[in-house]
């Protein structure tokens, strides 16, 4: 691949609903290196914001801008949802899907798969229809799925959410080894503990808006704002 | 009100809106009309579903009066069949001077035949001439197309062939989709196309409005019915003869 | 082509001019098709939910004759309801033949099992992603049924619709059963085929024009009240 | 009653003694409808997996419009295709008018509408599941229907059967444009028509039970190969 | 209600599915207090074993046994599913749904309705589709919609996995305060915290088996088993 979708802009986007604004306004400016974390309270658009960068969410003021069009900046990132979504195919099936789009070789598709059905503890899962999987096991699925074909960019929504605490390092173990190998990471999760551990660069949202944002360590250390401080507190926040 | 179960070649005629609008103001009766074929028409009355049959097929009627279905059958009026065929008559049957001679051309001729193939009168008609003429049409050069359907379907599939067929003159004229179709063949004693009217038998079923077909046969044979029928014309060719084809011409 | 062209003209002038003859049986298809389609619904719209949620053993043989019904040939539920209707048949003495009522329950016969048919198709989606959750609350046979019906209701429409243009174009039941008597039980299916027997394309086609703008006004209404198609989800 | 009694006898013995003439008519009914619900398969699992994937302007009317052509009155799809293929019209000088090419042109744009409409409802659905998944991946337009035909094709299948069930007991247009000819374009409906026109009902019934036979057997055969309506989900 | 579904006893019950044995033999019994956790690794057979004990899942061998039948013991419990099913309907719709199954007045369906909304901090999107909330409210909204026709017996299958800290801890609040009110609560769930503060009974699943049980207490000092004390540790479990 040529070109890099870095750096991707938002200035002023703006995510609407019915009429309601969601999301936004939204400024930010992401370039292509390590884990960017986003946190804050349920409903306050992690998802929607997410689904903004990735260019799922069409924005109806304001712009998203990638260094590259939309199609082709799409087809560099990989998406792992919230509610994994699980095509009507067995395990399998799922897992390379993103290859047979992409028209990978036989061969290809076939180590690939082998390879990253072990390393999520599914080999024995393959032929079983993705919608017998149980929680945790569809989450892992959706992650390898998103890998398969080595994103420039993974955005994950709560990876962990349905993982055991082993399955949970396992995952944090290829996310790390895959930012170390150049793919950029933004994930949203409630999970502090692990936005510390993953998080190179924190972004706090409160109803619909960057309420605050930065380097991880400073944001753990001590937030700006008293709402980010409450937060992490575990306390009320409006 | 009466049902009166008629064959399709009475409707497409058009004569039946002269006529019951007529009715209606002489007699006070609005007769409902069941357009069906032939073998229907008088299956409906059969089962005491219609009140009077008004139909043209001789031996049907008669099977029908013996069966007990209807007192007996009135002749009401009559026209002709024609043959009819595309206009550059490639059997050449225009100037037969006999309906045998013109069936024989057909059968020789590579041309195509539409049969109605429905047992209806007019079917039955036709089967007939075939068979004084001693051709068996399936037999011979010409390609004979038996199609089971109705007058109006059975014209427009030999008006889309170009073929050759059989009708009643009422049903021609009134007939729209002539393409190239043109009367070639007709006028022969052997084309006589008699309608006759059977009312239900009032003995067999019991809820028929008995009185009402009585009423329309007494109409039906009326002077105002024969002005009517005889007056019936398109573009200036009278459709129907009120009456009896064989009182009427004794040969 | 030249009978096309005149057709739509036509249908156009008979519209223009507001026939009354066309205005009759135009609206007599509309009462006719529109009252089967409503009875046709009420049977088979819980009769679809049903065989959603029900599991009972021949289920699978049932939906595969269900869908079979789907292609009954109209001409033999015509014979079948005129030999039911018949002076000399079970139901002779209700004196229902070469009536509108007549035709209406011979296509009743003809769209129910279109109608169950597509509902069905739709309901089983909605009751695999409802199943646990109404097991769950323990809502019975009937709530079940009610709950699916109201949220599938849209694509329940689409189901009704299908079955009222099935029943707006059908002929040949309704000609058997209805006799297409002239200011009675003639409607535009049957005048059409009594057209098209004279050979008069362009008035059969004129009334064929008619009758699919009528089927498409219907469809565009009820879409439009109902606000289908308009969300991306739900 | 006694007709339907008789009929039911009728086809036992036509079925029985493998009548030659039933025989022919009812292979040639197989082959015209078979070949007529191949063809607009092709066209129309394509056409409703891509009204369910795009998003356009006139989307909604588009849908409308086509629920409203499921209710195509046969016999004005007959006359177009009659007049279109009449020796004056447009491709007169194919010389397909009374030809089993001609039925199943016919055939193919009265079930065209349904299949679309029946397809389109069962994949809209699926598409509502996969539709961030399938952007996010990048997926082509191309690639977007494949894996909605693929995916649906248990509810694609029914859709399928849906059109062939209509196909098959279609009669207005066939009549119209093959002209049931002995030996040539007879087909069990046309065969239905004609025996009704003749007053024999008990054969017109046992032809239609034939016909109705015929119908389930297919279903069910297509029903237990392709497995649909087994697993309670998926 | 007269009668109680405790005590609910699985002997030898096992759940098989495509010939393969997911679950089971299961031997347990449960009594009517208390709150019972279910934890163990992805794929261990919790939400299985949780299904069976509601009555959703039919057991093949084995039998599973409520004080009164099947259909009376659904009805008094209400279960969260670990992927929230939500009906296509408003918020409040949803919310309210088993009152009307069960046939409440609309003064009381409006009261009720009113409350539940405000205690999971979902009262302005009562007239929302509940397919348009963030992951945590359709979590919420079900936990809501179980206990709103309160029910003798409350399962959860990971109730918090998408929920921020906040609304963990005031879920958490509203469970405790339910269980002392008398319902009997089973749950599943992977987070260890909420297991110790929440549970007095402890289920161990691995492998569709009951590897260990007992008292919370006991458990989380010193599971008796290896794996027990491995799962604590956050190894690998196999
Ligand atoms: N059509 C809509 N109308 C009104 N509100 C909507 C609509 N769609 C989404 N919302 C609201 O937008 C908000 C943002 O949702 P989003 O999924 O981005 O939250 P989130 O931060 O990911 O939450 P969570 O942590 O629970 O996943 C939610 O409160 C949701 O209810
Ligand atoms: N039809 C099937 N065929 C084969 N295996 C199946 C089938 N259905 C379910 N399973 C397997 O049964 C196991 C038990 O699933 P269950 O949902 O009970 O796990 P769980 O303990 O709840 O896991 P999690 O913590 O991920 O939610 C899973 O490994 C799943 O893949
Ligand atoms: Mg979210
Ligand atoms: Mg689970």
């Amino acid at each position: 691949m040529v070109g890099s979708v870095f750096p991707m802009t938002a200035s002023g986007a703006v995510v609407r609903r019915g009429g309601q604004r969601l999301l936004g306004p939204i400024d930010l400016r992401l370039d292509g290196s390590g884990v960017t974390v986003i946190i804050g309270p349920n409903g306050s658009g992690k998802t929607t914001l997410l689904r903004l960068l990735h260019g799922l969410e069409r924005c109806r003021e304001g712009r998203v801008d990638w260094a590259v069009d939309r199609d082709s900046a799409l087809s560099r990132q990989a998406f792992v949802f919230q509610t994994p979504i699980m095509m009507r195919r067995t395990v399998r099936e799922n897992l390379v899907y993103p290859l047979r789009l992409r028209g990978a070789s036989r061969a290809d598709i076939a180590e690939k798969g082998d390879a990253w059905l072990k390393s999520v503890d599914l080999a024995a899962a393959g032929l079983q229809r993705a919608s017998t999987l149980s929680a945790g096991e569809r989450q892992k699925l959706s992650i390898a799925r998103a890998l398969i074909a080595a994103p420039e960019l993974l955005i994950l929504d709560e990876p962990s959410a349905n993982l055991d605490s082993r399955s949970t390092r396992e995952i944090e173990r290829i996310l790390t080894e895959q930012n170390k190998a150049g793919t950029r990471i933004i994930m949203a999760t409630h999970d502090m503990g692990q936005a510390r551990r993953l998080g190179d660069h924190v972004i706090f949202m409160l109803n619909g808006l960057v309420h605050e944002e930065g380097p991880a360590e400073r944001f753990f250390k001590g937030a700006q704002t008293d709402a980010g401080r409450a937060f992490l507190a575990g306390d009320i926040v409006e | 009100e009466m049902r009166l179960a008629v064959t399709t070649s009475f409707q497409n005629s058009g004569l039946s809106a002269v006529l019951l609008p007529a009715i209606k103001a002489d007699t006070g009766i609005d007769v409902r009309l069941i357009v069906v074929g032939t073998g229907q028409a008088l299956r409906l009355g059969r089962a005491g579903d219609v009140d009077a049959v008004l139909v043209h097929s001789r031996k049907a009627e008669e099977d029908f009066v013996a069966g007990g279905f209807a007192p007996y059958r009135r002749e009401i009026m009559y026209n002709d069949f024609v043959i009819v065929g595309p206009k550059a008559d490639p059997a050449g049957i225009g100037d037969a001077d006999t309906i045998g001679t013109a069936l024989a051309r057909l059968a020789e001729a590579a041309a195509s035949f539409v049969s109605r193939g429905d047992d209806s009168g007019t079917h039955k008609r036709e089967l007939t001439l075939w068979t004084g003429a001693g051709i068996d049409p399936e037999a011979v050069a010409m390609r004979y197309l038996s199609v089971g359907a109705g007058m109006g379907t059975a014209l427009n599939i030999a008006a889309g062939a170009g073929a050759y067929i059989l009708t009643d003159r009422g049903s021609w004229l009134n007939f729209a989709n002539k393409a190239d179709l043109r009367v070639l063949f007709a006028g022969a004693p052997e084309l006589v196309n008699q309608y006759a009217y059977l009312p239900v038998s009032a003995e067999r079923f019991t809820n028929l409005n008995a009185g009402a077909a009585m009423r329309l046969e007494e109409w039906l044979t009326s002077p105002q019915a024969k002005m009517l029928i005889n007056g019936y014309s398109i573009d200036g060719e009278q459709l129907f003869r009120w009456g009896s084809a064989a009182a009427d011409d004794p040969s | 082509m030249n009978d096309i062209v005149e057709g739509l003209l036509h249908a156009l002038r008979l519209i223009v001019t507001l026939d009354g003859d066309l205005v009759e049986i135009t609206l007599r298809s509309l009462r006719v098709t529109l009252t089967a389609t409503a009875i046709a619904s009420l049977i088979a719209l819980p009769l679809g939910a049903l065989l959603a949620v029900r599991r009972f053993r021949f289920r699978r043989a049932t939906i595969a004759i269900l869908n079979a019904l789907m292609g009954l040939p109209p001409v033999v539920v015509g014979l079948i309801v005129y030999i039911l209707f018949s002076r000399s048949g079970p139901f002779g003495v209700l004196g229902l033949l070469f009536t509108p009522t007549a035709m209406i329950i011979a296509q009743v016969i003809i769209i129910v099992p279109l109608i169950t048919s597509i509902a069905h198709q739709a309901l089983r989606d909605i009751w695999a992603e409802y199943h646990d959750l109404l097991i769950s609350l323990g809502a019975s046979g009937r709530q079940r049924v009610a709950t699916l019906i109201w949220d599938g209701r849209r694509s329940l429409i689409t189901a009704g619709l299908a079955g009222f243009g099935r029943g707006i174009g059908e002929v040949g039941a309704i000609m058997v059963v209805g006799g297409n008597i002239d200011h009675v039980t003639r409607v535009l299916t049957t005048a059409i085929a009594l057209e098209t027997g004279r050979g008069d394309f362009a008035l059969a086609l004129g009334l064929g024009f008619v009758l699919i703008g009528l089927a498409v006004s219907v469809n565009l209404i009820i879409h439009s009240l109902s606000g289908t198609e308009v969300g991306s989800r739900w």
